[in-house]
């Protein structure tokens, strides 16, 4: 499985923290990504955003990073601390 | 001296004043520090130009993601400038208005490294490090996120 | 918020954690706190690369022109950015190894503004205001005046 | 007259803080800092070095600034505060 996490305007869109995705199939981030925007329009919608950062294993990552079995990817807008 | 990188990661408030007193205790090796702290502003600058009262800040984080985000940025830092010593604290959760949100402190025996990694850290900190702001605004019930500025973006460039 | 700004030239200590909180006292518009803090290093690279054990700092300065000299450098400063309040104190007399020499403060409600006008003060007090130091090593009678560097003159250029 | 100050190692080297200098006859800084140079070798010495700087009532200022009666000029090495 992959631990999924969603932060700030995505946690609240998508009305949860976290979800956990079976990694069978699945390659790269690209195509999580993808499956999960297939679970309907507010998925599409806050997936689908251009700025949509994302980070694997608690490192920014690009949406074509691999991903295994057992991995943290963890989606969330562009970042506004300090 | 030893590079000594401190991070933290907390809800708890902070005291600048100790945080130099930390940073200058047994290095008088060092003769510059340069610290910069953020603190939430009561006003805010809304997209069509009108002033909003923020009563809160509501800082949101990643957990363990954090932690390692602002140690990465706190040792390229090191790596470009001769530093003794690097302190960075970010606080989470509600935060009212004037409180602190952000330390970052740096010792050095040269003034200006000391500066140029205080500026870089808060730079890379506000492009790189996963937090996020939402403002609620005097009597609201529901906060509005803060949008991350192009010019944050911008401001890596530099380095 | 009207730009204040405050120069002391002293012989006596100061805190720079009390310093932190003068500049934000009601200070809630400025978001963004900048401060370098300058100490006496115990060791003074020498020019033959070794290095001596330095026990007494002892500075001079220009009464009156010093004061004009840090005033007008503030002002400069905060005709370049948009800043809320500078404050700047610069000691005289003997200073002990670890002491505190000089304290820049800077409030913006921009982060960069408050960074850089720091560094920018940093950098012209350097060069523009009038003290000088003679380093009086462990044991030595007899000081020695440090030597302006031409870096601290190269620095004024990126401005 | 003229108050002429002197710091740090010049004022070391001059063995004085101060001296009076009649303003008759000396129209800029230069003037006065070879009237002084001539009082003998220390003076010369002290006030030869190309890295003098020279203050104008209490302003960095330039060895062509015009100087009046009444006028306070600063002679002294290279500033090292901070």
């Amino acid at each position: 499985m992959i631990k999924v996490l969603f932060f700030a305007s995505l946690r609240e869109q998508l009305e949860r923290e976290a979800v956990e995705v079976d990694a069978t199939g699945l390659t790269d981030i690209t195509q999580l990504r993808n499956r999960l925007a297939e679970q309907g329009a507010v998925w599409q919608s806050a997936l689908g955003n251009d700025q949509l950062q994302v980070a694997l294993n608690q490192q920014l990552s690009s949406m074509d990073a691999i991903i295994r079995d057992g991995d943290e990817v963890a989606f969330f807008p562009p970042v506004t601390g300090g | 001296m030893p590079l000594e990188i401190s991070i933290s990661v907390q809800a708890e408030g902070f005291d600048p004043g100790a945080e130099y007193q930390l940073l200058r205790s047994e290095n008088s090796a060092d003769g510059a520090t340069a610290m910069f702290v953020g603190n939430v502003r009561d006003f805010s600058p809304g997209a069509t130009g009108d002033h909003q009262s923020v009563a809160v800040l509501e800082l949101e984080h990643y957990p363990g993601m954090a932690e390692s985000a602002l140690t990465d940025i706190a040792r390229q830092a090191a790596a470009r400038w001769p530093l003794g010593r690097v302190r960075i604290i970010h606080r989470y959760g509600p935060l009212a208005a004037g409180e602190e949100i952000v330390f970052v402190g740096t010792t050095s025996a040269h003034r200006q490294a000391a500066l140029d990694a205080c500026a870089f850290i808060m730079d890379f900190l506000k492009s790189r490090a996963p937090f996020w702001k939402k403002e609620i605004a005097t009597g609201a019930e529901e906060g509005s996120w803060v949008e991350a500025r192009s010019s944050d973006a911008d401001a890596l460039k530099k380095w």
